[in-house]
């Protein structure tokens, strides 16, 4: 079964040729790697390869399938599956509809829309107070805003859904 | 004399007000809401008491039901902290009242600071230099616009018992600056019971600066220098050095003269903080005076070598300061990053959740101030401030490449962090070169919120060990064990040498 | 230029160098033996390469591998660290040979100062006082007699290849010297392939203090004052600390001062420590010269503020020294405790196991340098240094109560370390009062070995969560999970502040 | 079932009472204790007793029904047992021989007894050298040194037997 590891829109097969001990060689597209694996702790790995050390945390996402990899300097969140079952970002591209959610319980400070509202992607929508800080949640898409599901001082839980806004083709 | 003090506050700075107390030989009391329960500092301090549910209304802000605490705890004093009760001049008063000892300024003091156009008034006679402004605004519209065209477009216009940006509007134009006053009164109505406000002239790219001030009960007045905090984004601090590596010496020194004579007009006790507008053109002007400690006192502590915290309970105890105003010197540079439970790419979001793994920097000149720990849930309740990461070097040069290394060390897991935007910020060339003022963000946006550069190894082995992790669990050949690396291995145990040579 | 840097050690020292490397912008490569493949030098160096298996000689002492790696990996210096091959002259030499730096002195002022004998007469001649004693003994039995009497016994014969105590003698008594001159040679050849041994006065309460030495490679050397090292088990050096607290300020400018001169008279580049004996009326006397890097440096680097290590690799790039002597302050006081992993109720067995829990010391005035990780497991195979714990404070008194806030936080578990030793002798009154020499441990053997008093309650609790612990597995009713506080509960989510006030 | 702890030679008995929440009641011998009872990691707990703050870790040993508890100042060793299980100090020392052991793999630098020498407890036997430091390793009992089953200059593993010593009556 071929596998595929997945960043973002780039996908890339990966096949083991072949472990002894802490060598791993292994392919990734066209190109081959001989690393030396070592678990340090759980979810995390020295990983040694041409005598570069890099030292990489990976932690299950709560999405299926996904894991967060932190190397020294960057994160990564990577999507493991066997080919052709990636869900594509085509896919949710032909959504028509967006959700804001609140990313985690608030009080809605204030509404910077009103149902018919064309707007922008990236373009502040709702202004949520939560840990003591205020947070502007933006647009995902451009679009027409569809329907507002909360009122300004409202307290919201997690995931609530505060506003919906509709993709304009 | 202190012996047991109630630290009514959480997170970090109760930690490390223990930690002062704790080096004094003096009893800690921790108080916590019901979330808190497992908080570092309510294990690191000697006594912990219940004070409420998470909101801070119910618990942290909890006058009566901390006074009961301190009470049933014996403790002789209570330290603020900074933020909740701080600079409540009530809470300052009803402690007193109660016969415990204040760690903090008079509540005439805090009252006179926290009254921002009173503060103005005071400020003035005392030959401080303010903000180009007004006195409190009546509805005289036309008397409003002449004030707004002496000052000079643009004006800000401030509630006098504001704070946050409440009540505050920025006007532009001369046609915006009665509708702005009328909204800007409704606000402060609203949000402090009292709707004046007034107006002052707005500075463009200044820099925000703060003096040190340490005064004590026997009228002696002392500063320890300043910070540069203009690195700031939505008013939020988010790295402040000392030295500023924008003033001279000579207004420093004029900066930190005012300062004092700041404190002295309201006879200012214990630990406080004058807080500077600095513009383009070197000219200063007060803003506010915060009458307590500050969170980025660490860089102060690191270039004095002086104990604010233990400073703080000295003047509470009626000490006099033990230094006079020439024997307090400076040596190095601190830089304080300020560690944030939010994630810089959903455009900074505060975000909670359960502490997997934390590696702190250390080493040479590195200091972490934080509260939480493998395993602890960072809740929505408070503040996502984790820690302060706080670096000394003899030279700027050095201080900054000292701080990149030390969040490079700095990894924490499981919550999302702002540790990879603070190392942008230390490698934009505006930081670099101490050229900076509050627009600093702003100005450098697009550099900051780009990504690291990444070759394609770098993304090739992430993909290739997350796909080890999610393999190992089907396919043998990718399971690795801890230690397997035969280090337990007796076998090949051979030699030893005799003597450690060190 | 160096740009990369092979680092030929392990452990504490190794992290602590990548780190000055990491913030000079200098890359940084580790090797490691079969056992340390998970080391965090390994783990933190920019590469990492094998060097052989667990024994140093197949591997941290294997010259041959070691130039190969650094050709290998391109470096192009080498910094030996403590220990290992970090005086030895023909590491230095070789490394030379290949074209490399040697972060180090020449291998000539290495030689000299490693045969003790020679070194002693360099002293002489160079004006820096040594320990009453002898030229090489002959079997000249009534001479060597005369010798002694003359130096006046208690007398101790060393080897002159000697170190860490082989061919050393106690002689107290005149009937005892030629059989322990005999015994003492045997020793020597057998160790050294040497005979060589001298005579020298032994000195019965002795302080053991050493100074800090920067040389460049124009001719300029530097004191960065004395370290106090005389809290010893059995030669092994336990707690340090700047400046001593036994010598006056005549003594040290006049040690200091000797000190330079010792490392002049060989022409000395890089850091080095020339170590003295001070007795009790404060006549002190050369002991050796440590040709690199001391364990306790970083208390000279947190008093003086200069990072011993950048300074190392400054001169080994062949820079000046950016400061003359009188530009060299020292501020406060510093204090290093090692942390060993080892039982001080087993007599300080070593031991080797699994860690599984670090509380690091954090906050003001508190440095750690170490190299264990939770998981990490300790190996049997190279010193049980696992952690220096270095704090600063104004005064020595405030130093002392850091010290204890400090040991009081570190908490290390899964192997047994000497922390709590260490508190103990942070609350010996001899310790306190800054009164000790050598035979600090010995003198105050009882108090250390004391534990703590524990009350009843403090008992019982303990049983009780034992039992807890116990039970949990069986009995629902003492099942405890982790974040049951409700601190999770959304529900109970209500009013938020608005703003953050800091 | 009675359970008992032990602390060394101290034994008590220990009856929980309530367990409500994180409040747990608890009796040792005649003594009440209400405590506040948090875990904070795996083994790590927060105790509230009266205000006052306790962290404890409690580490499972190797030998059976031991747990390690540290506290901030000390570290106890607990044995936890059905009453009338535990096994008596008392037992123990009826033994007649005592076995020395190398207690990490080493090297010995020294033996101090020939077979048949009256060893004081404490006395030290044998030095090892191990992790590059000598260890001097004690007779646990006064008695006379039996046999000795190592040499001078031996590399041994951890556990190996080194001494016998026979206890004297």
């Amino acid at each position: 079964m071929k596998i595929l590891a997945k960043n973002g829109k780039h996908h890339e097969e990966i096949k083991v040729i072949k472990r002894e001990g802490p060598m791993l060689q292994v392919s990734i597209g066209n190109r081959e790697y001989s690393l030396d694996v070592e678990k340090v702790e759980d979810g995390v790995y020295s990983v040694l390869h041409n005598g570069t050390s890099h030292n990489m945390e990976i932690i299950k996402s709560e999405k299926k399938h996904f894991y967060a990899v932190n190397t020294q300097y960057q994160s990564f969140n990577i999507e493991i599956a066997p080919a052709g079952s990636l869900k594509g970002d085509k896919k949710r591209q032909g959504d028509k509809n967006e959700q804001i959610l609140a990313p985690i319980p608030g009080k809605v400070i204030s509404i910077k829309a009103t149902p018919g509202d064309v707007v922008k992607e990236g373009q502040t929508i709702v202004v949520l107070s939560a840990m003591k800080m205020e947070n502007e949640l933006k647009s995902p898409i451009d679009g027409i805003v569809s329907k507002i599901h909360v009122k300004e001082d409202a307290v919201v839980k997690e995931n609530s859904v505060l506003v919906d806004v509709k993709a304009v083709d | 004399m202190i012996r047991k003090i109630l630290v009514a506050n959480r997170g970090e700075i109760a930690v490390r007000i223990i930690r002062s107390c704790r080096e004094s030989g003096i009893k800690s009391v921790a108080i916590y809401s019901q979330p808190d329960r497992t908080s570092m500092h309510v294990r690191y301090a000697d006594e912990a008491w219940p004070v409420g549910p998470g909101p801070s209304g119910q618990s942290y802000l909890n006058i009566e039901k901390i006074l009961e605490t301190a009470r049933k705890s014996g403790a002789d004093a209570i330290h603020p902290g900074y933020g909740f009760l701080s600079e409540n001049a009530e809470f300052a008063r009803q402690v007193r009242e109660a016969g415990l000892i204040f760690i903090g300024p008079d509540a005439e003091a805090i009252n006179a600071m926290g009254d921002k156009m009173k503060a103005r008034e005071l400020m003035i006679k005392a030959g401080v230099p303010v903000v180009p402004g007004s006195g409190r605004l009546t509805d005289d519209e036309s008397q409003n616009l002449k004030i707004a065209t002496d000052i000079g477009f643009p004006v800000m216009i401030k509630a006098s018992a504001g704070g946050g940006g409440k009540g505050m509007r920025l006007v532009e134009k001369p046609e915006e600056l009665n509708s702005s006053i009328r909204r800007a009164k409704s606000e402060a109505l609203n949000a402090f019971g009292d709707d004046s406000v007034y107006m002052e002239k707005y500075l463009k790219s200044p820099h925000h600066i703060e003096v040190q001030i340490l005064g004590d009960t026997h009228g002696n007045i002392v500063h320890l220098f300043e910070r540069e905090c203009s690195v700031q984004r939505r008013h939020q601090k988010i790295v402040e050095e000392t030295p500023s590596p924008f003033i001279p010496e000579k207004i420093r020194k004029k900066m930190t003269d005012r300062a004092v004579a700041a404190a002295a007009s309201v006879n200012y006790t214990g630990a406080g903080t004058v807080e500077f507008l600095v513009d383009a053109d070197m000219n200063f002007y007060f803003l506010e005076m915060n009458t307590r400690l500050q969170v980025e006192h660490p860089i102060t502590e690191r270039t004095t070598g002086i104990d604010l915290v233990k400073a703080q309970i000295k003047i509470a105890n009626g000490e006099p300061l033990p230094w006079k105003q020439k024997e307090i010197g400076k040596s190095g540079h601190a830089i304080e990053c300020r560690i944030y439970a939010e994630d810089p790419e959903r455009n900074f979001m505060p975000g909670a959740g359960t502490v997997l793994h934390i590696t702190e920097p250390l080493g040479l000149g590195v200091r972490t101030d934080g509260y939480i720990y493998e395993g602890y849930e960072i809740t929505v309740h408070y503040d996502p401030l984790i820690s302060k990461l706080i670096v000394w070097a003899q030279s700027r040069e050095e201080a900054v490449q000292r701080m990149k290394r030390a969040l490079y060390e700095y990894k924490i897991t499981g919550v999302k962090t702002n540790i990879q935007f603070l190392e942008r910020i230390m490698n934009t060339p505006d930081f670099v070169e101490g050229k900076y003022d509050t627009h600093f963000i702003a100005n450098n946006e697009e550099f900051l919120m780009k990504g690291e550069n990444c070759n394609q190894s770098c993304e090739d082995l992430a993909m290739i060990m997350a796909f080890v992790e999610h393999q190992s669990h089907v396919d043998k050949r990718l399971r690795f064990n801890n230690g397997q690396s035969g280090k337990s291995n007796w076998k090949e145990y051979g030699r030893l040498h005799r003597f450690n040579p060190f």
